[in-house]
């Protein structure tokens, strides 16, 4: 990304808002070059990258669970009903609202100790693999995700796909394009649709628009496999932009002239993982790379 | 006992959100006035939070059971699963401290979380700890005995706050997460050349209409075939993608509507045996 | 307190023939009708319980013995010939499971496929390799496999350790599947289940050693690479559908016959709403088409 | 080998990343046509009456954060230069370090203040379901702020915002996969009839268009979407004009990329085709 030139890097600096320390851009750079060594081979260092990646991102997942499913909405809403079961003007309960519902702030308490209560039922499991508690929270949860899933996305998956397509064939004052636009889209409908249909008994009919469904779909796919080509290569674009923006001389510790960009941290950790590669492929016997 | 209660606390949860799914939509223009269903329905979906964040700890327990055995058993990568084991809590420790800043003992809190500093509009600097923004001030712990004060809001210039938490975050997970996913770059180049063939109409149809579009989308592409390459990605995409993608998001609701139905009405046993 | 709701509502049309009468009839009922239920979202219901309806009714009828003919699926014809080809070469056939959990649903109906591969193998005397990347997986497998040559009356041909656990990460999980091919060389290589990123890289280095191979999900993102590195893809529903095939399990050929009935009453409305749509461009005011339309929600 | 130019294939590793960094390097800036969905994205933000409430949520991670970050930091631009209230609000886990530092960098510059122009709210866990409880009521959802972790009902935004979305005038979604757009249109949209517009990743583009432009007024189609969008909003916003150029500098490299790919396809199938015409021979 563009580093802002605002003010020279300092060594170690822990404020997000400042430009990019030295010690992160070292770190960014390493990381970055050690996960790219496994195109080469796979080696010590990005072994080492690879389990460091899942230790932090596991320890930053478990970081935000914590903090939306068990401080928010367990303490902070406790808390919140408890100052509303004195908040009222005269001392008395003030309402709490649940989804717009007004509820007294007692029953709001009693409700979400429930959570709490299958909360510690959940844990059973780390005392026993299989603890038959655990399926009782397991069981609320598949029931309202299934609920939630099934409502929304019979609406939006089914009805309005359905309502959306009803596109006049022949629009007034259309273009050719559209005129074809639209006969393709609801023919090709129809055809991929077709194709999908199992138990019906395949006559000319079904099997020619199958045929015609194919070709849609491959069409799609052929789009598909485009965009996933422009999005893989846009991640690496950036990479490299990155690198090479803790490659520019700002970030250059000592020498002048040409050979600044030589102590940047780019070309630095770029050495120590060309070194690391060297030692690896050396010390292990020349065994034939499986299907590398 | 064991397998009954469970089913019905799925049908009991699924019917009530479905129905609340079906409930009046509260319109003060009509004087329709939110009902118990949308109590019900965002209570519900609280506790499915908290669960969900909950069932996520116990997978942590089961990273740091495998990882913990695979080191007692001498495992040939052991050195690594170390430094899993070791990264991972100490950047929770680090992140925990952080969260609950302003309930943290004094030695812990010097010791695992940076100081903030506040500039103020006379020019003077506090270093402390701010514990909470409220209308009146920012309350502040800071000097030796980390007392408490409130420095009014007029007074502040500006508030530095480092963090080591976020540090880490921007400085190992995101490079190594960023770079993870490029590696596929270098592999679909490598598929595509390798694996890629145009061994029937269907793989061929695939590879043209890729070519095309990977063409229409950027400027050298519409350059080298007159805008025809844009023009021809947008009337593909606009009307024949557009008609296979909703082919096949009407076919995925059936499965989701299928399973839905078969889980609230209480028929599927699959995820009680697990 | 003057009864708002009465002032305000709409009154209901005397006749019912123009469709300007229909759409007055249509504002009525949905006023008298939000403080109970939300009007537009009927359709939605509506939707679920043909639905149910259907699939229930087919999944009785499949219980009680009715046959309800699945159309023979290419997908399977490529299977056979696939494990017929290893058999001829005689080299191994190799079994990838997907990369996720047992929970995952495709996970489950992979273990079935394997159960009939392995059922063909045991009759060609050929040997079936199983990697997996995740130890439940594994065990999984090794019943499918073990049950596969008992159907094939073979319980002999079971060797337990063609099913392998290779490791829980991503690309370990494919530097080992890579190994495999490279010393075992299978002639065929067969894929289904949910796969990831790993399907591109799995299905190129099955290329290259000049293996068959077929594929199967219903994972949209990975098809493209697996139609275009593979002999054979079985692409989205046709991966249930293969499954209810093989199994004839009541539930899943119940789900698809429903699907197959709402899919066909889709094609309908939707041809007959274009149709609509086509001659109401013309009229002014409210047309059949418009009311067609508000009917969807 | 069935007729494969059998070569290791880090050969191709190394003419990628020469190509990559080389044009990265050679740095010409390549401008894209305006694409109608990246200006009825623009268009929508563009009309919204001033003052009005946007739920802005961040579902994206550094994995997709090449292609997403772009697209944040012009919206946030683009919003707070139309005066909108903005309400922010993550699904992803691993989303709210780039939403805070988008406003921390941001904000500033329009003279936004805390709580009045803008609440960031954090991160809910619960994929569908914490999109459903934001959906059916805000206030459950979020009982305090991320940054000052006071209460909901301290901010006269939220409160404005009210319950059922009644108060949200458009929704705005930068999301990378599950859970994003493709939920958040049957649990918001269709639901509570709010209308939302989208930046996602190249690999989710194709699925946005079965919704478009019925139930997605608008989308941000991968990085080409984020350069569009950039021109379009770079214009009235300097500080944006750095991005966009960064951004069009990788044009010039997405394009050579591109035509490295379909290079690979065609040698890859002509010496297909010529080993299978001399084996049939």
């Amino acid at each position: 990304m563009l580093v802002l030139q605002a003010a020279p890097p300092r060594w170690f600096d822990l404020d997000p808002a400042a430009t990019p320390d030295l010690a992160g851009a070292f770190l960014i750079t390493l990381l970055t070059l050690a996960v790219f060594s496994f195109l080469y081979s796979d080696n010590p260092i990005y072994k080492l990258a690879e389990h460091l990646f899942i230790g932090v991102g596991t320890a930053w997942f478990t970081m935000e669970f914590y903090e939306s499913g068990v401080l928010k909405s367990l303490v902070h809403h406790l808390q919140g009903a408890f100052v509303a079961l004195h908040g009222g003007a005269d001392g008395g309960p003030r309402a709490v609202e649940l989804g717009g519902y007004a509820v007294a702030p007692g029953w709001a308490i009693t409700w979400r100790l429930l959570a709490v209560v299958l909360s510690v039922m959940l844990l059973a499991r780390l005392v026993r693999r299989d603890a038959w508690v655990s399926r009782w929270p397991l069981a609320l949860m598949i029931g309202i995700y299934a609920a939630l899933k099934m409502t929304g996305e019979t609406q939006t998956k089914l009805v309005k796909q359905i309502q959306q397509t009803m596109v006049p064939m022949w629009p007034k004052d259309a273009s050719a394009a559209e005129v074809a636009g639209n006969l393709v889209l609801v023919l090709g409908l129809v055809c991929v649709l077709a194709h999908f249909i199992f138990t019906y008994r395949r006559g000319r009919v079904l099997g020619g628009l199958s045929r015609v469904g194919i070709i849609v779909l491959m069409l799609a796919f052929g789009s598909r496999f485009g965009f996933a080509v422009l999005g893989r290569i846009a991640l690496l674009i950036e990479r490299v932009s990155e690198l090479a923006s803790y490659g520019s001389p700002a970030y250059a510790l000592a020498g002048e002239g040409g050979l600044r960009w030589a102590t940047t941290p780019t070309f630095l950790t770029g050495a120590i993982i060309v070194l690391v590669l060297v030692i690896a492929a050396l010390s292990r016997p020349r065994a034939a790379t499986p299907g590398a | 006992m064991k397998r009954e209660i469970p089913i019905l606390l799925t049908v009991i949860c699924g019917l009530l959100v479905t129905v609340a799914f079906f409930a009046p939509a509260p319109d003060d223009a009509r004087g329709i006035h939110p009902t118990v269903w949308q109590a019900i329905n965002s209570e519900l979906l609280a506790w499915a939070t908290v669960l969900v964040a909950v069932a996520f700890l116990l997978g942590i327990a089961n990273v740091v059971r495998i990882n913990l055995r695979q080191v007692a058993a001498r495992h040939p990568d052991r050195w690594y699963k170390v430094v899993l084991l070791v990264s991972m809590f100490a950047f929770l420790v680090i992140g925990l401290a952080e969260m609950h800043e302003s309930d943290l003992p004094a030695p812990l809190l010097r010791m695992l979380v940076p100081a903030d500093r506040i500039t103020l509009q006379s020019g003077g600097e506090i270093e402390g700890w701010i514990m909470e923004s409220t209308p009146v001030g920012l309350r502040v712990r800071e000097g030796e005995a980390l007392e408490e004060r409130v420095i009014p809001h007029a007074e502040v210039a500006s508030i530095v706050e480092p963090s080591l938490k976020l540090w880490i975050y921007f400085k190992i997970f995101a490079p190594l997460q960023a770079t993870m996913f490029a590696l596929l770059a270098f592999y679909v180049a490598s598929a595509t050349f390798r694996a890629f063939r145009a061994r029937s109409l269907e793989a061929t149809l695939l590879l043209v209409a890729g070519a095309v579009v990977m063409l229409g989308q950027v400027s050298l592409g519409n350059e080298w075939t007159g805008g025809v390459a844009g023009e021809v990605k947008d009337f593909l995409m606009n009307n024949f993608v557009k008609a296979a993608e909703r082919a096949i998001v009407i076919g995925a609701s059936f499965g989701v509507l299928a399973t839905g139905l078969r889980i609230v009405l209480g028929l599927e046993r699959s995820y009680l045996s697990e | 307190m003057i009864d708002l709701q009465a002032a305000a509502s709409p009154p209901w049309p005397e006749t019912l023939d123009s469709a300007a009468a229909a759409w007055q009839w249509m504002d009525a009922a949905s006023w008298r009708l939000a403080p109970w239920v939300q009007p537009e979202k009927i359709p939605t219901l509506v939707a679920i319980l043909v639905f149910a309806w259907f699939m229930f009714a087919s999944q009785r009828k499949a219980k009680r013995g009715v046959e309800i003919p699945i159309r023979r699926l290419a997908g399977l014809d490529a299977l056979d010939e696939a494990i017929g080809r290893a058999t001829e070469m005689g080299r191994p056939v190799l079994y990838v499971p997907g990369t996720d959990e047992i929970k995952e649903i495709q996970t489950i109906y992979s273990m079935m496929i394997l159960r009939h591969v392995a059922r063909k193998t045991a009759e060609y005397g050929t040997p079936i390799i199983v990697p997996t990347k995740n130890a439940v997986v594994m065990a999984f497998a090794e019943e499918a496999v073990r049950q596969g040559c008992a159907d094939a009356g073979r319980p002999d041909a079971f060797v337990a350790d063609n099913i392998r656990y290779l490791s829980d990460e991503q690309f370990a999980y494919c530097a080992g599947i890579a190994g495999i091919m490279y010393r075992e060389k299978p002639a065929a290589n067969i894929y289904m289940g949910m796969f990831y990123a790993e399907a591109l890289i799995l299905a190129e280095t099955g290329f290259l050693h000049g293996a068959i191979q077929v594929a199967g999900t219903s994972r949209i993102e990975q098809l493209p690479a697996f139609v275009a590195a593979c002999d054979y893809t079985i692409m989205g529903e046709e991966y249930f559908a293969v499954t209810a095939y093989l199994t004839r399990e009541p539930s899943l050929v119940g789900t698809i016959r429903a699907g197959d009935v709402v899919k066909v009453a889709a094609i309908v409305l939707f041809v007959i709403g274009t149709w609509l749509a086509t001659g109401a461009q013309e009229a002014a005011g409210r047309t059949w088409f418009d009311v067609y339309q508000r009917v969807f929600g | 080998m069935a007729g494969t130019l059998d070569i290791d294939r880090r050969w191709i590793y190394l003419a990628m990343a020469l190509l990559v960094v080389g044009l990265y390097a050679f740095g010409m800036s390549r401008p894209l046509a305006p694409a109608p969905e990246s200006q009825r994205y623009f268009d929508t933000i563009e009309k919204l009456p001033e003052g009005s409430i946007v739920l802005f949520s961040a579902d994206f991670d550094p994995a997709s954060a090449a292609e997403l970050k772009p697209m944040f930091h012009a919206s946030l631009h683009h919003m707070f230069r139309r005066n909108l209230r903005v309400v922010s609000v993550c699904t992803w886990p691993a989303a709210p370090p780039f939403a805070r530092a988008a406003f921390r960098e941001i904000a500033p510059q329009y003279g936004k203040v805390y709580g009045r122009d803008w609440v960031e709210l954090g991160f809910l866990a619960g994929d569908d379901v914490a999109l459903g409880q934001i959906g059916q009521s805000l206030r459950s959802a979020y009982p305090q702020d991320k940054v000052n972790k006071a209460p909901y009902d301290d901010f006269p935004l939220l409160r404005d915002v009210g319950d059922s979305c009644r108060g949200i005038a458009l929704l705005v979604t930068i999301s990378a996969g599950f859970p994003g757009i493709l939920e958040w249109i049957p649990q918001l949209t269709s639901r509570y009839g709010v209308p939302v517009v989208a930046g996602t990743t190249a690999v989710q583009t194709p699925s946005l268009y079965p919704y478009y432009p019925e139930q997605l007024l608008g989308f941000l189609g991968a990085i080409t979407g984020a350069t569009e969008y950039l021109q379009l909003v770079a214009p009235g916003t300097p500080a944006m004009a750095g991005l966009r150029d960064e951004c069009q500098r990788r044009m010039l490299v997405q394009e050579w990329s591109h035509v490295l790919i379909i290079g690979l396809i065609v040698l890859g199938n002509v010496a297909y085709f010529a080993s299978r015409r001399r084996r049939a021979a």
